[in-house]
């Protein structure tokens, strides 16, 4: 399995801090899940990182076993 | 010196400043800045949550920025997670060199970078409703100053 | 509120900094600069002289002016006259405030205009030899900053 | 009598911080000093304060009886 991590509102969102999901091309495992969610997820200013490393060009990536995809929005500032 | 720490716990900002600065012997000033959780507008409490592969990483490498671009004799940094309270220390940066106008601005530099630039989400209780903080425009025009 | 002192002995400048802090509840930051006697170039001791009608009273106005100025909660501003040692502390300035701006260009403001537009006169002694420090042209350039 | 003080370099000068002199014109006070003394107290860059008070236009001043007169060399800065 690989697991998602959500942070900020994307928590709230996702209803949990984290999700356990099968490993999977992004846009496999983006489309499993609530189209609300998926959709959060995609806005154009949430960062994606895999195992701690920012991505550059995150929408074609494979997510292999025992990776963590954290998603993070802009942060809160001030 | 370094010293760069996510809190989980209330701190004493004084605890961590005095060992700091006798930690630079020779230094000329120490400037130090401490931010705390404001109680204006009815917030009950604020809840930080970070992301621990980037937030701490991403905190060291700003500390080793400031102190390279003001020729820092060395840098405190310390953030609070978790559930806080108003008037609990939320952040303390100090910087200690050898002329006053480094160390003024590099913990203008830090903060401004710290507050816009780090991976926190802040989340706000008011009448017993969390609610999320957005990204303010000031905080973008904080970090244009520096180029 | 303003707290303006000279002080004739050696200070913990956390000493005075916490209840400081302690006394502004809602207080958004408060940013201090603590300067201390540097011991390089061989310098042995440093000795200040003020003069009692002038010197408080200029530094209780620039606390005033800086407070207005930048709209602060509190000013806290000690100095030392008389003889020091290096890494004895010389100067604390620590500005309470709703925002961190206004906290740390309060401190900015004050030392410039502490270090270059207040009456003290200080001299230095190495090998044996005291002698008076005459004023920087960079003083002067620090004060043009502020209009 | 009345007072004279000498901060920073000038006491150095004076040989003591302060001096007791009969009150008169400031310009008669100071032609009974020691000519170098007078001379680095007249510099334009030194201060003059009465009574706590820095005065603009010192030259013509009548010093009473209890007078503190303070000379102000340049101050030292950063």
């Amino acid at each position: 399995m690989a697991k998602l991590v959500f942070l900020g509102r994307l928590a709230d969102l996702a209803g949990a801090a984290e999700r356990e999901v099968a490993p999977g091309t992004l846009e496999a495992i983006l489309a499993d899940l609530p189209v609300e969610l998926a959709v959060a997820l995609l806005d154009e200013k949430v960062r994606i990182a895999r195992n701690g490393e920012l991505l550059i060009n995150p929408g074609s990536i494979m997510v292999a076993a025992g990776d963590e995809i954290a998603f993070l929005p802009p942060v809160s500032g001030g | 010196m370094l010293d760069v720490r996510l809190l989980a716990q209330p701190f004493n900002p004084g605890a961590f400043v005095g060992p700091f600065t006798n930690a630079h012997p020779g230094l000329g000033g120490v400037c130090t800045f401490v931010g705390e959780v404001r109680g204006g507008g009815g917030v009950e409490a604020l809840e930080l949550s970070h992301y621990e592969p980037l937030t701490l990483p991403g905190m060291q490498a700003l500390a080793e920025t400031a102190s390279s671009r003001f020729g820092l004799m060395g840098m405190l940094m310390l953030h609070r997670v978790g559930k806080m309270y108003p008037g609990e220390p939320i952040v303390c940066v100090s910087a200690a060199a050898e002329h006053r106008r480094a160390a003024i601005d590099a913990v203008d530099f830090a903060m401004d970078h710290l507050k816009s630039d780090s991976w926190f989400w802040k989340r706000e209780l008011r009448g017993g409703v969390w609610s999320w903080i957005e990204p303010r425009d000031q905080d973008h025009a904080d970090l244009r100053r520096w180029g």
